[in-house]
């Protein structure tokens, strides 16, 4: 089967998670949408690779999961040590600064 | 490889891919890095073997040791013809070593070092049960205001991770102007964004703001990472390589051997310009410019001022650097399709954070609009495609620097009970308490404001007049127009300080150690130096203005 | 002996700069100062005249050349000065009159606690006035044009504590400036047109023609009009004529001096000088005579009605320049009398003001001459100074006002054509209502029975002859104002004296030289009856009875002040505060409401920023779309 | 080489500025006199230029070059002309007056408060001003000059809103939120007109390639550089538009009145007689020479707003109740007269108007000075609020008198030559212009003499009973002022001299030729 339909699943993915990162409101939520988008990005890359039959595509795959581990690590800590202070992990709560 | 393989590949009933060449590394010519990363690496060790008291010194000891080294390497690499004629590529294309990197890496570090003075300012709060304390949570993890955080204060905690996160930020700064491949630019902006992300939440004073400002950041950042890397995705897969020498060649179509899937990529634009655009928007959102700004006051705000000053300095050059080098290095063949876009971003940039600024009431949202303006400033210099367009950048940024982290060590400076005064009314009467820091911030302010004898002046004629050679001229009306609006908030500030009455319970102005005036200093230092006499630098910035392709 | 010509000018230029400069310390001899210095400047006068009668007609113009004062390019003016027969006239007239007033001063100012200014402000005046009579080129003219201006300014508005004295100095100055308007225009058309405005190359003289020979008639016609607006600024000829009655709020000498004998007479000056141009233009010349003839009677009218002895002589003064100014008009037929009438005026105008100085002296300053009455016996000195000036003006066969007046009357006629008749009969209908006032004022003060009351803080005046350092000069006058006539006429030495400057023309009078006369003393004869009948026979009323429309309208100056103040003093006042309003509204309000609406846009973009994470996003996404969007448009375009 | 003479100039008062502003706060005095030295050294110097400078050669003499920022072309050049001659003389001449004037204008306002610098300050900007404006009469290169022509308006800022007329209507409250207000707005408009000019300067650049004056003027003489006429044109604009803020012209005005009200007097004439200058002088150097078919092309617009400002100025100046406003006003309207004698076009237009720069810094600042002495004294800006002072104060009251001749252009003054050359050389090419600018010189007795009766003449007022006459520093500010006046009024030829020919020079950049008078022509 033809790997551009693979693109279009990842962009479908993509905006999924962007649409998410717009609409929800719970901070982690968020945050995994994001992880769906950087998810999103390693299957265009992977079918990339595949189509240019090199192998930079997988290979930054590769880093992109670190990465997203990396973020999930500060994410998380960030988000909690909110969460802890505020007991609400909603985004909307956290707009103390403004105009 | 051939076409066969690829189809072996796709039925997995291959010949195994036989030679994979060991990578060589010039460690020469990536030392400036790889001395802040081992700094960085030295300093979690300390974090984990220093004991408590000795940390602090250990870590700001080690920290200017690597970044003077760095430094110093920076300046040995230029003076040793890199930046010029022996300019190339290193770690087998991910990193370009040539003059913009070199030149603004030497900025960045500069700026790091007087920002770690900033970072390591420990007399302006009051001393809590007998501890020096800095402008850093006693104890990150320690909800605010409960009692594991009044221990934390009582036992004299300092969050001294700071400066290894801090080393660790400017290894991917240095990184990102250099990157020269698709990847690495990714990993240097994750490797610069996530230690400030962590740096943003550990404000001792306000911490609800601090943690709020990163989470803001964080997610924002994340975003726009995450657009970014889908840009690279379909770059990569217009051009089926992450090199951007490859990647410029595939767009001028001067490509040597053109496998039929690259041919049926190339042929594709739309993968080229969406790409494009994606990770130039992820560039945008990093130097602040309008419409990807909205995070800049907010994070500005909540942040450790410190952190801000460093932030806003350092991230905007290393930013710069890397949108720079996608622009002239890699896209060059599509200049007709992002110049006029670029265009009104840069014009919307200018206008949209001099106008909103006007109205600020905080002292840090007001500088933070004005790094918007002046965002939009220097992308006047990026339109001009130009060399001159280059170095001018490079002087612009170099001078704005100095004077963003010296304004916001100034900043830093006056408080009252609740920590940092940063609300303007509070400001009034500056000038009449203590004439100095006034006058000081004043000269940051005229800086700010591109009034001739300072370094503002210098660089934003330098930009403006590369952008009008570079057909730009409407562009620098509008950037005229702007610095009209701009001068006006500028000037509120001085009025508010010189000639309005002080505040009966206004804000004190405490007495720095050596390291905050080290870095005022050298901020109005360059700033004068860069205003009055500016030719050494900018012939400095010109011959830093070629890139390596 | 052409540097004498300097010296001139530099004595009493000394004594006002030694006198303004000085300080208290002088104020003892201050006026002995001035006036010494101002009979010296006299005295250099009549050596340099005595120097020119020596000399053969032709060849009596000197020349003083001191140095360049303006010079760029083209634009060349000197300072340099002329002294031919027309100038010397006047500095005799000007210093001669001005020095009996300097000493006649001494004894009127002597309660004065400012009387150094006062003489400093004197001897400023006699320097710009010979600056003005002895200058070589416009220019210069011009600058001693402005300065008696100033010096006039001064000395009306001498006592400032009165708000009246200070309106009224304001008031000429301000008059004369519209004057000076016309004489600045004028110098500029002659540098347009002339490339110089320096009397030599331009009037000519000294036998060769000047360069308005040249010029069309057109141009000079222009030039007259303007040099005549200038004159009427200075010698308050219709329409700007306003400002003379209230000078007489000015000391009286002064008023002897600038608003009588000299300064106002510098019109007719400028516009003898500038015969030449003149000549070779009839419009302007005919528009000059206009002006005289109805100044000669609109003065004559204000003087019938007013009250105030000196209004009264000031009415009389603007119609007597108005005779002159006619006679100026009328060319060459008439310059040489228009400067006999000016000399034989300054007698006795001069001695008619200062013997109502000398009255007011002994009155308490009081001026209303409904106040006066029989004052003869008190003062006699003054009555006969006084009488003789009188009979003089009126133009009693044989003193000096008969015989200037009358050949200004022949002149008139001798215009020929109907503007002859016509200017001639103004001249005569003006010399008979002169008759009438000056009669009057001579009945009102001297005749009849006192009519003075203790004013109200019960002191009543005792009428007294004045100190002889007053009466002497008013003595001295009164034998000028006698005998000057005469001596002018006899073998019409004047006509030859001033002829090389002038020319001279009898033009073609429809009557006989005797006719006129008879006429004229007619005319006197009649204005003298009306006013015995009128004042003489019946007492006079202490108040002013209303009177006819045209009294009442005579008193207030033909209505000529209220229309300027509600005309241009109303209309300035609203234009000005207008132009305050929009100048606060408008144009600064036009630059504020930019900044205000650059502000109102910054508070509204500013709620853009609302603090919420997603709508953050939002914007990104946003803006990331539009990105994309416009990148690709840029390639599909 | 030679001595910089020159950078001399204009380095002396900068030093000077600084170790004013270094002086202990407890040395005030010292303070004082250390300023006033240094602008008397600075006026030896200007003398020492003027001297120096031969009339008959070369366009730009004691000149001095260097390269500064060779990156934008820029050089760090100076040179005279006559014009600039003059104006350098003029401010070096009048600073040590507005010192002297301003000796206690920063007093502390309860006497003995130690910890007092304001005026240190006060005397150290105002000898930066004159450093900044004397380097901007000398620059011929454009970036220089744009750099102090920008620059010199933060020192007069701090000037006008740091050190206001204490004297106000409302009281000191309403007199600082009025200062500060001035003080903004004379900085904005300036700026914003600066601006402007940037952008144009950088236009110059790109089209010039380099800011040396002489040699773009060079260039557009021969023919080597030119420019479409629609980019000379834009350039021009921008250019004219900051000199025209500065100068400032109608209706780009409105800051002067504010500025020079709520400013001390001294200040005031800082303002007016020397900083202007740079506006004025700026038009008549670079505008012509860089731009001259584009000055050209401007001049029928320029006349009328030079016009429109005689005029209006005039009868603003008339509607004023606060003195130094209407002063101000005056000023607007005598600036029209210097524009219109710039862009008339002949050489008694522009050397009037280049003498009129010089006698209207001197005749303002006898004027102001003396109302500034005025209102220390009654301690109120408000014309009603005099009267009578004539007899308590005569000099003073003679001063101002004198001062107020000077304004409305009396001959035997010094202005009264130049107005009148600007008259003429106007007439000569516009007449009904230059009629219609005749009507000024009525006006301007107008508001001069009813600013005088309201003030000094009529009954005294109870306030001003008590009055002291001019003291003697007052007198030795104002007395050479006057007898300068008078002198330049009867003998003007030694400006003139120097001025003429830098004029022949301009003409002819603008290819425009004396209009001939029509009879000698004839002939």
């Amino acid at each position: 089967m033809n790997p551009v339909n693979y693109l279009y699943l990842a962009a479908l993915l993509f905006s999924i998670g962007a649409t998410g990162v717009l609409i929800r409101r719970n901070a982690i939520v968020v945050f995994m949408c994001i992880e769906l988008m950087l998810n999103a990005c390693n299957l265009t890359l992977v079918a990339f690779s595949r189509m240019h039959g090199n192998l930079d595509g997988q290979i930054i795959a590769f880093f992109t999961m670190v990465v997203a581990a990396a973020e999930v690590v500060v994410g998380l800590a960030i988000i909690v040590s909110l969460f802890r202070s505020r007991h609400s992990a909603s985004v909307d709560d956290a707009s103390l600064m403004k105009l | 490889m051939s076409t066969s393989a690829v189809h072996s590949l796709w039925t997995n009933a291959a010949d195994p891919i036989l030679k994979i060449d060991t990578p060589k590394i010039e460690y020469g010519q990536l030392s400036p890095t790889l001395i802040v990363v081992g700094a960085a690496i030295v300093g979690v060790l300390i974090e984990a073997v220093v004991p408590r008291k000795a940390r602090y010194y250990a870590q700001v000891f080690v920290s200017v040791v690597a970044l003077v080294a760095a430094f110093a390497a920076v300046v040995a690499l230029a003076a040793g013809g890199y930046a010029t004629t022996k300019s190339g590529i290193a770690a087998m294309g991910a990193i370009a070593v040539d003059g913009p990197a070199l030149f603004l890496q030497g900025t960045i570090l500069l700026a790091g070092l007087v920002g770690l003075f900033t970072f390591a300012e420990r007399r302006l709060d009051p001393e809590a049960h007998g501890n020096r304390v800095d402008s850093f949570a006693a104890q990150a993890a320690s909800v605010p205001g409960s009692d594991s955080e009044k221990a934390a204060v009582k036992a004299g905690f300092t969050t001294t991770e700071v400066f290894p996160l801090l080393l660790f930020a400017i290894a991917g700064m240095l990184i990102f102007p250099a990157a020269n491949d698709l990847l690495t630019l990714f990993i240097a902006l994750e490797v610069l964004s996530l230690p400030l992300y962590l740096m943003c939440a550990l404000a001792r004073r306000k911490r609800l703001m601090s943690q709020e400002a990163a989470v803001k950041y964080f997610l924002l950042g994340a975003f726009a990472s995450a657009f970014t890397l889908f840009g690279i995705a379909l770059l990569y897969g217009y051009a089926g390589s992450v090199s951007y020498a490859t990647i410029a060649q595939v767009v001028d179509g001067t490509v040597p051997d053109v496998s039929p899937a690259l041919a049926d990529t190339m042929g594709n634009d739309a993968l080229l310009l969406v790409g494009a655009a994606m990770i130039v928007m992820g560039l945008l959102f990093k130097v602040g410019a309008v419409p990807f700004h909205m995070w800049t006051p907010d994070v500005y705000q909540g942040a450790p001022t410190p952190v801000t000053g460093f932030m806003a300095a350092a991230t905007k050059v290393a930013a710069f650097g890397a949108l720079l080098r996608i622009l002239y290095v890699v896209l060059p063949g599509l200049r007709w399709d992002w110049r006029p876009v670029m265009w009104g971003v840069a014009i919307v940039t200018m206008l949209g954070g001099a106008i909103v600024a006007i109205t600020q009431t905080d002292i840090k949202r007001l500088l933070a609009y004005s790094s918007i303006a002046h965002a939009g400033f220097i992308l006047a210099g990026v339109i001009a495609t130009t060399p001159d367009g280059v170095s001018s950048v490079l002087f612009y940024l170099a001078a704005y620097s100095f004077v963003t982290i010296g304004a916001f060590a100034v900043v830093t400076l006056v408080r009252d009970a609740g920590g940092e005064a940063t609300h303007l009314s509070k400001w009034a009467g500056l000038g009449r308490r203590s004439p100095l820091v006034a006058a000081v911030f004043a000269v940051f302010l005229l800086a700010f404001a591109g009034i001739p004898l300072t370094s503002g002046f210098a660089g934003k004629f330098a930009v403006f007049k590369a952008a009008a050679e570079g057909g730009a001229g409407p562009l620098v009306v509008v950037g005229v127009i702007s610095s009209a609006i701009a001068a006006f908030f500028y000037i509120r500030v001085i009025v508010l300080m010189f000639f309005s009455e002080p505040k009966p319970e206004g804000p004190t102005v405490a007495v720095p150690s050596p390291l905050t005036m080290t870095a005022i200093g050298v901020g109005v230092a360059v700033t004068l130096v860069l205003g009055v006499a500016p030719q050494y630098f900018l012939d400095l910035a010109n011959q830093a203005g070629v890139f390596v392709r | 002996m052409e540097n004498l010509i300097a010296l001139l000018i530099a004595a009493p230029l000394l004594g006002a700069a030694v006198l303004l400069c000085g300080g208290r310390r002088l104020d003892a001899v201050g006026q002995w100062i001035g006036t010494l210095l101002s009979f010296a400047s006299f005295a250099f006068g009549v050596v340099l005249f005595a120097d020119l009668l020596g000399k053969d007609p032709e060849q009596r113009t000197l020349t003083q050349h001191l140095f360049s004062w303006i010079q760029v390019e083209s634009f060349q003016a000197d300072v340099a000065f002329r002294l031919d027969q027309l100038s010397m006239t006047f500095v005799l007239l000007i210093t001669g009159v001005g020095s009996l007033i300097h000493l006649y001063s001494v004894g009127y100012m002597e309660h004065d606690e400012r009387r150094r200014r006062f003489f400093g402000y004197l001897n400023l005046f006699l320097a710009a006035m010979l600056l003005l009579v002895l200058a070589d080129n416009y220019l210069l003219l011009y600058v001693g044009w402005e300065g008696v201006g100033l010096a006039s300014y001064l000395l009306i508005g001498f006592w400032q504590h009165k708000p009246s004295a200070a309106t009224a100095a304001k008031k000429a100055f301000l008059v004369n400036r519209v004057g000076d308007m016309g004489l600045s225009i004028a110098i500029m058309l002659m540098f347009l047109w002339f490339g110089t405005f320096a009397f030599g190359p331009l009037l000519g003289g000294e036998g060769e023609p000047g360069m308005v020979g040249d010029a069309s008639e057109g141009k000079l016609t222009a030039i007259g009009l303007m040099l005549l607006l200038a004159a009427c600024g200075k010698s308050a000829q219709v329409p700007l004529q306003s400002w003379l009655g209230d000078a007489m709020e000015g000391p009286t000498p002064v008023s002897a001096l600038i608003h009588a004998a000299t300064m106002v007479t510098a019109g007719v000056y400028l516009i003898v000088r500038s015969g030449a141009i003149f000549n070779a233009a009839p419009d302007a010349q005919l528009v000059v005579t206009i002006v005289g003839a109805v100044t000669l009677l609109f003065g004559a009218i204000v003087g019938c009605a007013k009250d105030d002895i000196k209004k009264a002589l000031a009415g009389s003064t603007m119609s007597q320049i108005g005779y002159m100014v006619l006679a100026a008009g009328l060319g060459p037929i008439g310059y040489v009398f228009a400067i006999m009438h000016l000399v034989t005026h300054g007698f006795f105008k001069a001695g008619l003001f200062l013997g109502a100085g000398s009255v007011m002296h002994g009155m308490n300053d009081e001026v209303d001459m409904r106040k006066y009455g029989g004052l003869r016996k008190y003062m006699p000195v003054t009555f006969v100074t006084f009488g003789l000036g009188y009979l003089a003006i009126i133009g009693f066969p044989g003193l000096s006002g008969f015989f200037s007046k009358d050949k200004i009357i022949e002149a008139a006629f001798a215009k020929g054509g109907t503007e002859g008749w016509i200017l001639g009969g103004c001249a005569l209908l003006g010399a008979a209502i002169t008759a009438f006032y000056m009669t009057r004022v001579m009945l009102m003060t001297f005749f009849g029975e006192k009519r003075w009351q203790p004013d109200e803080n019960g002191n009543e005046p005792h009428p007294h002859e004045s100190p002889k350092v007053m009466t002497i000069p008013m003595i001295v006058l009164a034998v000028g104002s006698v005998a000057a006539g005469f001596l002018f006429n006899w073998q019409s030495s004047f006509i030859h004296w001033l002829e090389p400057i002038t020319g001279h023309d009898h033009g073609h009078a429809p009557l006989s030289a005797g006719v006129i006369t008879g006429a004229t003393v007619a005319c006197m004869v009649i204005g003298v009856a009306i006013a015995y009948g009128q004042y003489g026979r019946r007492p006079v009323p202490a108040v002013a009875p209303r009177g006819s429309v045209l009294t009442r309208a005579a008193r207030r100056d033909l209505y000529q002040d209220d229309f300027n103040h509600v005309v241009l003093v109303r209309g300035g006042e609203h234009l000005t505060r207008s132009l305050v309003y929009v100048d606060h509204t408008l144009v600064d309000g036009v630059v504020n409401g930019t900044a205000a609406s650059v502000g109102g846009l910054s508070g509204r973009m500013r709620r853009l920023q609302n603090g919420f994470v997603r709508s953050y996003a939002v914007s990104m996404f946003g803006g990331v779309a539009i990105l994309i969007a416009a990148t690709l448009l840029m390639r599909a375009v | 080489m030679s001595f910089p003479l020159l950078t001399a100039t204009a380095v002396l008062p900068a030093i000077g500025a600084i170790a004013t502003a270094a002086v202990p706060a407890a040395q005030r005095t010292a303070a004082k006199w250390l300023a006033l030295l240094v602008s008397l050294g600075t006026l030896a110097l200007a003398i020492t230029v003027l001297v120096r400078f031969d009339p008959d050669g070369d366009r730009y003499q004691l000149t001095e070059s260097h390269s500064w920022i060779a990156e934008f072309g820029v050089r760090y050049e100076l040179g005279v002309d006559g014009i600039a001659v003059a104006l350098i003389a003029l401010t070096a001449l009048l600073i040590p007056f507005i010192i002297l004037a301003g000796w206690h204008d920063a007093d502390p306002l309860e006497t003995g408060s130690k910890r007092w610098r304001p005026t240190q300050g006060f005397f150290a900007l105002i000898l930066a001003v004159e450093a900044m404006v004397i380097i901007s009469f000398e620059a011929t290169d454009v970036f220089l000059f744009y750099i102090f022509f920008e620059a010199m308006l933060i020192p007069m800022y701090f000037l006008i809103g740091g050190f206001g007329d204490r004297a106000h209507e409302h009281g000191e409250k309403a007199a600082s939120t009025q200062r500060s207000y001035a003080a903004v707005k004379f900085l904005l408009y300036n700026l914003v007109g600066g601006l402007i000019m940037l952008a144009a300067v950088i236009g110059l650049y790109v089209v010039a390639g380099n800011f040396s004056l002489q040699a773009i003027a060079e260039a557009r003489a021969n023919g080597t550089l030119d420019m479409a006429t629609n980019t000379e044109r834009w350039l021009f604009l921008g250019f004219f538009f900051a000199f025209a803020v500065k100068a400032p012209l109608w209706p780009l005005h409105t800051w002067l009145p504010n500025a020079m009200g709520e400013a001390t007097a001294p200040v005031a004439v800082l303002i007016t007689a020397v900083v202007d200058k740079v506006g004025t002088f700026a038009m008549l150097r670079f505008c012509l020479q860089l731009f001259p078919e584009a000055s050209k092309w401007a001049t029928p617009a320029i006349l009328v707003l030079a016009l429109i400002s005689i005029v209006y100025g005039a009868l603003l100046a008339v509607g004023q109740r606060d003195m130094k406003r209407l002063i101000a006003y005056a000023s607007i309207s005598h600036f029209g007269f210097i524009i219109m004698g710039i862009f008339a076009m002949t050489s008694q237009g522009q050397s009037g108007a280049t003498l009129y720069m010089v006698n209207h810094g001197i005749s303002t600042a006898a004027l102001m000075l003396v109302a500034g002495f005025l209102i220390s004294r009654r301690g109120s800006r408000l014309i009603a609020d005099y009267g009578g002072v004539q007899k308590v104060a005569p000099v003073l009251a003679g001063t101002f008198l004198i001062g107020g001749l000077a304004t409305l252009s009396l001959p035997g003054l010094a202005p009264f030559v130049s107005e009148f050359l600007v008259l003429v050389g106007t007439f000569t090419r516009y007449p009904v212009i230059g009629i219609i600018a005749t009507f000024g010189i009525v006006l301007a007795a107008l508001y001069v003499l009813v600013l005088y009766q309201r003030t000094m003449t009529g009954p005294v007022k109870p306030e001003v009973s008590a009055m002291p006459d001019l003291r003697v520093r007052e007198l030795v500010v104002v007395a050479p002022l006057i007898a300068l006046l008078i002198f330049l009024g009867v003998y003007p030829k030694p400006i003139t001299d120097i001025v003429n020919p830098a004029v022949q020079q301009t003409m002819s950049d603008v290819h425009k030729k004396d209009p001939q008078p029509e009879v000698e022509a004839a002939k």
